[in-house]
């Protein structure tokens, strides 16, 4: 259940903050909605992609003579129907989709066919011969980095360091943040801890595999239907990689089956269209589930080192990190985000973090959830609880004293604004939550955490249809009830009933350019162009209705749906409504629409304490979640439903990622457990309800307050978890996943078992 | 690939024994659709008994029950009477999968699929279970254990398929269960598990017991010091100490994604002390 | 004058500096003015980096303005999921 | 290789298709009757996203042959509602926000009714349970849950 908590608010709203259902919902729970594996077109081919089944590997010749005669293939593409970008990131993504030199990783394409039906298709998978070379491999960052580590890329040179290296490294950078002096403030403290934390790759695990369906013309005109966070994104990357101009590519994003950060590039969609191309026809792919996980973005795994010094009195004098994560095969796992997230939450005078990007022979992570700050957060936030229980303070309290304000000089840097942070933990200590008892082997954890959240370019269409209604187009993919809070801010600024609006994800062809559905931004930034775009609409109605008045335009206001006389010296006109004006649109100058194109800034960053009861069974090591409670900040919840439900969503994936989730390499390299069965993520079963409480600290960078909810929620529950498994288990646990075997070993070794 | 469902066991029999290439039984299909979904299996016939009438139900006989082996774990909880006399076997065939693999699955394709870590197949054993096998000869009887010959392996010959399982009278003052180790709640596959059945006498002291290991091997391990452990005794602390010190002992697992040696060797043994407990409790009618 | 933070990693191309003063009066001529006095740094700054403006992140807001007394950090380029 | 002609009764109608022998009826119902509520998310009974019943028994159409369904009868999502009307489920889904990205939905429904014909006063724990066979990724399951409990309810009222 969940409570709302409203501070400084001063607007009041009619429709924001209310739960109407989400325009999208009967196409969903009717089976009519279309997601990416859901289209087709006439003379369609399948596509199906060959993997490497090595970790790394020299591919020294491919053959695909034999695929390319079986009746009913009609087109085989592989490294040579790719030509290499010049530029960097874009020449990453390029060696990602289709290998080149070397297969990186296990699961690696290598080539693609499309044929007439599937069972040709996989038929002719088969028959192409790929001569490889294995090479030593390497899975594990801290190995990686290793001197004689087997090195991926011989022309990789760690960056961020001095003197350059001359030698090629599997470390692509280096980054470092601060402020202070972390040796005296180390020099200060009474107390000081420092230990090291491991966790492992986790995967989005989004339900539906990364789907479309592709078609380019002998004239070079192309049209991609496809399952993304973001169509624009897919447009320019691909046109990109094929050469093609962008007006020329026009891609429809269709329903989305999760994202969490993991639709936020691109795999087989350039694969697709190379081989429509080459075709002459359209060709759907649709990946297995072994493929999504063995080919599409994780997050990274990380190998943590954490220092931190406090007073007797629980005041923190220093604070310091070395972090190190794998990223999979190529440059640009999210540890500056992890190494500027690590120490957020607190108020500190002397701080330093380091972070590795390491490179291995996994595949290349995509961003998850807040990318890189649950890994660091799961280990300071440990270290926090471990320093409390030395000084014998409630760990909120502890908390509550170190907590970053208003004022705050940040540890990577900025200083905060209005945040919430406090407000949560107070939240925390008066919940009931917070005093309940525990039993025998029961644990409880608390743990707070941060994310930036971002705004970005967005790009919204207002149409005023005659009938009085409103078409909404924005480019952001809906992928957790965005319709709904775009379609309520709309209707909240233009006065008019919710269900007036029809608000829809217009394709790359219909829209001004918008960045991809990350960094918790749509709410917030496509629901301010969406404000500011309605705002623009009611300028113009209210420019007709000055019209039809005689009056100057500057004389009329919209209030409540209607455009109003500015004050009795305006004139005495009876409002009109917006339906009215609709009306007479066509003789007033023509139709009515709004427009609102901005690089949103000013997104607020956001904060979150979970607190979290489970029991540890002693004899199996087994966790059992018990109870669990989310305290987080959304500056204005324009749909209460789907807040709770990103507060909701983002604890389970943490749960999960604390018990159970992980990659697991053998020493071959390969994935052992590419499948939902082995890769285990939580089941109805496994969990509680979780209850959420949701503040509001107005973010004053949003007409509404709004902040980005999405990523925040993630961040917490590894180390909430951490905290009361090690609670439950007398002995802290430093390494995830906690899986019962590994909790049984700590409990053996040092627990209460022992 | 060809796909028939003759109406009959002996039109089954003919198909499978006259069969030209890799021929597969298909009962609930759970395993079978899985593997050839994944290209582990690539089958040139698939035999679907399903339509066999005979197949398809749970008689009574010699005061135990035959189960058909198109009969699915869902239909199997369903049976009042099989649930009253095996509770434990019910309950194993019951942890196979979701719901919706529960609609499908059955005990023969856990069994024949020859999985370390089926979970039906401690129970079955414990349980003293026969599998009734068919083929171009005639029809035999063998105790479950002796069907599966190791990983992914069965003893039947080619044509053969088991045709039913018989569970015995359940004999009086006696009861079973069965228990596994898994990560998550639902959904995994056993990391250990132990099937136990034992009689009580009329003073509540054990007079026959049989323990039963899955997942900690290549096939179900009966234990015997492990059911010795228990006869005699009233299940006090000492007697489970030591048939989880027997269980523990008698395990020979490997490392691998689901769990460690050390972890599945006393896990095991945790496991056969607490399914002991509730065999014991259901042999007292409790 | 304003005083413009660079994060750590990004010194060793600023001959070792992490605080810059220099005239700006937006992230535009920030940028220009720190590419102008490190050459090596232009290319990681062409890479993509956020900037803070008391305490707001901008990503390619070359006009947003920057006063005198602001504080401004040079930060690595914002991504989410 | 010929194709199997197979007779069947979807979502009362009556169909008839030609499939290999090695399709899933999953690949049948999305790629040969246009049944594309039915959702892959694994391919191997794992996620439960493609639950439909056959005969009236919840299964995974992934782990179902389409030969299998000759003279069987199915229900999939796309027979859930009467027409217009949606089914009480269907209603709790949408007033609960039981669903994010919606692509487990289809699934968790079709489960969740199946449930409440074999249960119809089904405790938290016993939904949950059932419902284990369905992934989903996006809501932590509470709203699913609570939904289906409203569901149970409502319908015990009618």
């Amino acid at each position: 259940m969940t409570e709302l908590h409203q501070q400084g608010a001063k607007r009041t709203f009619k429709l924001v903050g209310t739960r109407p259902l989400r325009p999208d919902g009967i196409d969903k729970v009717t089976g009519r909605a279309r997601f990416g594996a859901d289209m087709d077109a006439p003379g369609m081919l399948h596509g199906l992609v060959l993997r490497s089944p090595h970790a790394h590997a020299r591919i020294k010749r491919i053959d695909v003579s034999k695929a390319e005669r079986l009746a009913g293939v009609k087109a085989v593409v592989t490294r040579d129907d790719f030509k290499l970008p010049a530029d960097s990131a874009l020449a990453d993504i390029c060696r990602n989709v289709m290998a080149r030199e070397k297969a990186l990783y296990d699961g690696h394409a290598v080539a693609a066919v499309a044929a007439v039906s599937k069972a040709v298709a996989r038929k002719a998978l088969q028959l192409i011969k790929i001569d490889y070379e294995i090479l030593p491999n390497v899975t594990d960052v801290d190995a990686a980095m290793k001197p004689g580590a087997p090195i991926l890329h011989e022309t990789l040179r760690t960056e961020g360091v001095e003197p350059k290296p001359r030698k090629a490294s599997n470390v692509a950078r280096r980054h470092e943040f601060g402020h202070g002096d972390v040796a005296k403030g180390m020099a200060q403290a009474d107390i000081v801890i420092e230990r090291s934390f491991k966790t492992a790759a986790t995967h989005q695990g989004y339900i539906e595999p990364h789907a479309c369906l592709a078609s380019v013309g002998p004239d070079g005109r192309g049209d991609l239907w496809v399952c993304t966070q973001g169509h624009f994104m897919v447009r320019n990357t691909c046109a990109g990689l094929l050469g093609m101009d962008a007006s020329q590519l026009r891609v429809t994003a269709s329903e989305i089956g999760g994202g969490f950060g993991g639709k936020t590039t691109v795999f087989i969609e350039p694969v697709a269209l190379a081989l429509s191309r080459k075709a002459g026809r359209p060709v759907k792919m649709v990946m297995s589930r072994n493929e999504v996980f063995r080919a599409t973005g994780p997050t990274s795994s990380s190998s943590i080192d954490v220092k931190i010094g406090i007073k007797k009195n629980g005041r923190i004098t220093a604070a310091q990190a070395e972090l190190r994560y794998q990223g999979g095969a190529f440059p640009g796992s999210p540890v500056e985000f992890g190494a500027m997230t690590a120490f957020a939450c607190y108020d500190l005078e002397n701080v330093h973090t380091v972070g590795y990007d390491v490179v291995t022979n996994r595949p290349k992570q995509a961003a998850y959830r807040a990318p890189g700050a649950p890994m660091v957060a799961h280990a300071v936030e440990s270290v926090i609880d471990e320093l409390a229980k030395k000084i014998g303070m409630d760990p909120l309290d502890f908390r509550l004293l170190n907590a970053s304000k208003e004022g705050t000089k940040s540890s990577f840097g900025p200083t905060y604004g209005p945040i919430g942070l406090r407000a949560t933990l107070e939240e925390a200590k008066r919940h009931p939550h917070h005093t309940a008892p525990l039993g025998p082997n029961q644990g409880r954890g608390v743990a707070c955490g941060f994310w930036f959240n971002f705004g970005g370019d967005t790009c919204v269409s207002l149409n005023i249809n005659v009938d009085g209604t409103v078409g909404l187009s924005v480019g952001t993919p809906d992928i957790g009830g965005s319709r709904a809070s775009m379609s309520l801010m709309a209707a909240e600024e233009l006065g008019i009933p919710y269900e007036k609006v029809r608000t829809i994800v217009a394709d790359t062809a219909s829209l001004g350019y918008n960045d991809v559905t990350d960094g918790s931004r749509v709410t917030f930034a496509a629901g301010m162009a969406t404000i500011k775009a309605a705002r623009d609409a009611t300028t113009k109605l209210c420019a007709r209705a000055a019209k039809v008045w005689g009056i100057p335009a500057e004389a009329v206001v919209w209030e409540n749906g209607h455009a109003k006389p500015a004050g009795p010296n305006a004139g005495n006109f009876a409002p009109m409504s917006l339906a009215e004006i609709a009306a007479v649109a066509s003789s007033t100058g023509g139709p009515i629409a709004g427009h609102y194109e901005v690089n949103a800034d000013g997104a607020g960053v956001s904060f979150a304490t979970h607190m979290v009861d489970l029991e540890v069974d002693p004899d199996t090591g087994k966790v059992t979640v018990l109870r669990y409670t989310v305290f987080q900040d959304a500056g204005k919840a324009v749909h209460p439903s789907y807040v709770e439900g990103q507060y909701q969503g983002g604890a389970a994936q943490g749960i999960g990622w604390a018990i159970n989730e992980e990659y697991i390499y053998g020493a071959d390299g390969r994935l052992q457990n590419a499948g939902f069965l082995d890769y285990r993520i939580p089941v109805a079963s496994d969990l509680p309800m979780i209850d959420t409480v949701i503040l509001e600290i107005p973010n004053p960078g949003h007409p509404y307050g709004v902040r980005g909810v999405g990523e925040t929620s993630i961040v917490p529950p590894l180390a909430a978890m951490a905290n009361a498994v090690s609670a439950a288990a007398g002995t802290r646990l430093t390494e995830l996943p906690m899986s019962p075997p590994r909790v049984l070993k700590a409990i053996m070794e040092n627990g209460r078992g022992a | 690939m060809r796909y028939e469902a003759p109406e009959t066991v002996k039109g089954a029999v003919k198909l499978l024994a006259g069969a030209k290439g890799r021929a597969r039984v298909l009962a609930g299909g759970t395993d079978l659709l899985v593997q050839m979904h994944s290209g582990m299996a690539e089958p040139d016939l698939v035999v679907d008994i399903k339509r066999i009438a005979g197949l398809r139900t749970i008689k009574k006989e010699a005061g135990g029950f035959r189960i058909g082996a198109a009969v699915p774990s869902a239909v199997m909880g369903e049976h009042a009477g099989v649930k009253k006399a095996w509770p434990g076997v019910v309950e194993a065939a019951g942890l196979i999968g979701s719901t919706q693999i529960q609609g499908r699955a059955t005990i023969v394709g856990n069994l024949c699929n020859a999985s370390p870590a089926a979970d039906s197949v401690p129970a079955m054993v414990a349980a003293g279970a026969k599998a009734r096998i068919v083929g171009p000869k005639k029809r035999r009887d063998v105790p479950v254990e002796k069907v599966v010959s190791g990983p992914g392996k069965t003893a039947l010959g080619r044509g053969e398929f088991v045709e039913s399982i018989f569970l015995p009278k359940r004999k009086a003052r006696s009861g079973d269960a069965y228990l596994r180790f898994i990560p998550r709640t639902e959904m995994d596959i056993a990391a250990a598990s132990v099937g136990v059945s034992l009689t009580l006498d009329r003073k509540g002291v054990c007079t026959a017991a049989r323990v039963v290991l899955g997942a900690v091997g290549p096939r179900v391990i009966l234990v015997t010091a492990a059911a010795k452990a228990l006869i005699g005794t009233s299940l006090d602390k000492a007697a489970l100490e030591k048939l989880a010190a027997a269980c523990s002992a008698a395990a020979r697992p490997i490392d691998d994604k689901r769990g460690t040696i050390e972890f599945r060797k006393h896990v095991v043994g945790v496991l056969a002390r607490r399914a002991a407990l509730i065999a014991r409790d259901r042999a007292k009618g409790k | 004058m304003v005083k413009v933070v660079l994060w750590g990693s990004l010194k060793h191309a600023a001959d070792g500096q992490t605080e810059v003063d220099l005239e700006a009066e937006n992230v535009r001529e920030a940028l220009d003015a720190l590419a102008a006095r490190f050459p090596k740094l232009k290319p990681l700054l062409d890479r993509g980096v956020s900037v803070a403006i008391d305490g707001v992140f901008y990503r390619d807001a070359w006009f947003a303005p920057i006063r005198p007394d602001s504080e401004v950090y040079i930060l690595p380029r914002l991504a989410g999921g | 290789m010929s194709e199997i002609h197979v007779s069947t009764k979807i979502n009362g109608d009556a169909f008839e298709y030609l499939c290999d022998a090695e399709e899933s009826l999953l690949d049948v119902l999305r790629d040969r009757l246009g049944l594309t509520g039915t959702k892959e998310g694994c391919g191997t009974g794992d996620c439960g996203a493609c639950s439909i019943t056959l005969d009236g028994r919840l299964v995974c159409s992934c782990l179902v042959l389409g030969a299998e369904a000759e003279g069987r009868e199915i229900e999939t999502i796309e027979g859930m509602a009467d027409g217009d009307d949606l089914h009480v489920l269907q209603k709790k889904f949408l007033e609960h926000a039981a669903l994010q990205c919606g692509v487990c939905t289809p699934g968790f429904l079709i489960a969740a009714k199946s449930l409440l014909e074999a249960n119809p006063d089904p405790s938290e724990t016993e939904v949950r349970y059932w419902l284990a066979g369905n992934l989903c990724r996006c809501t932590g399951y509470d709203k699913i849950v609570r939904a289906v409990l409203d569901a149970a309810t409502e319908m015990r009222k009618a």
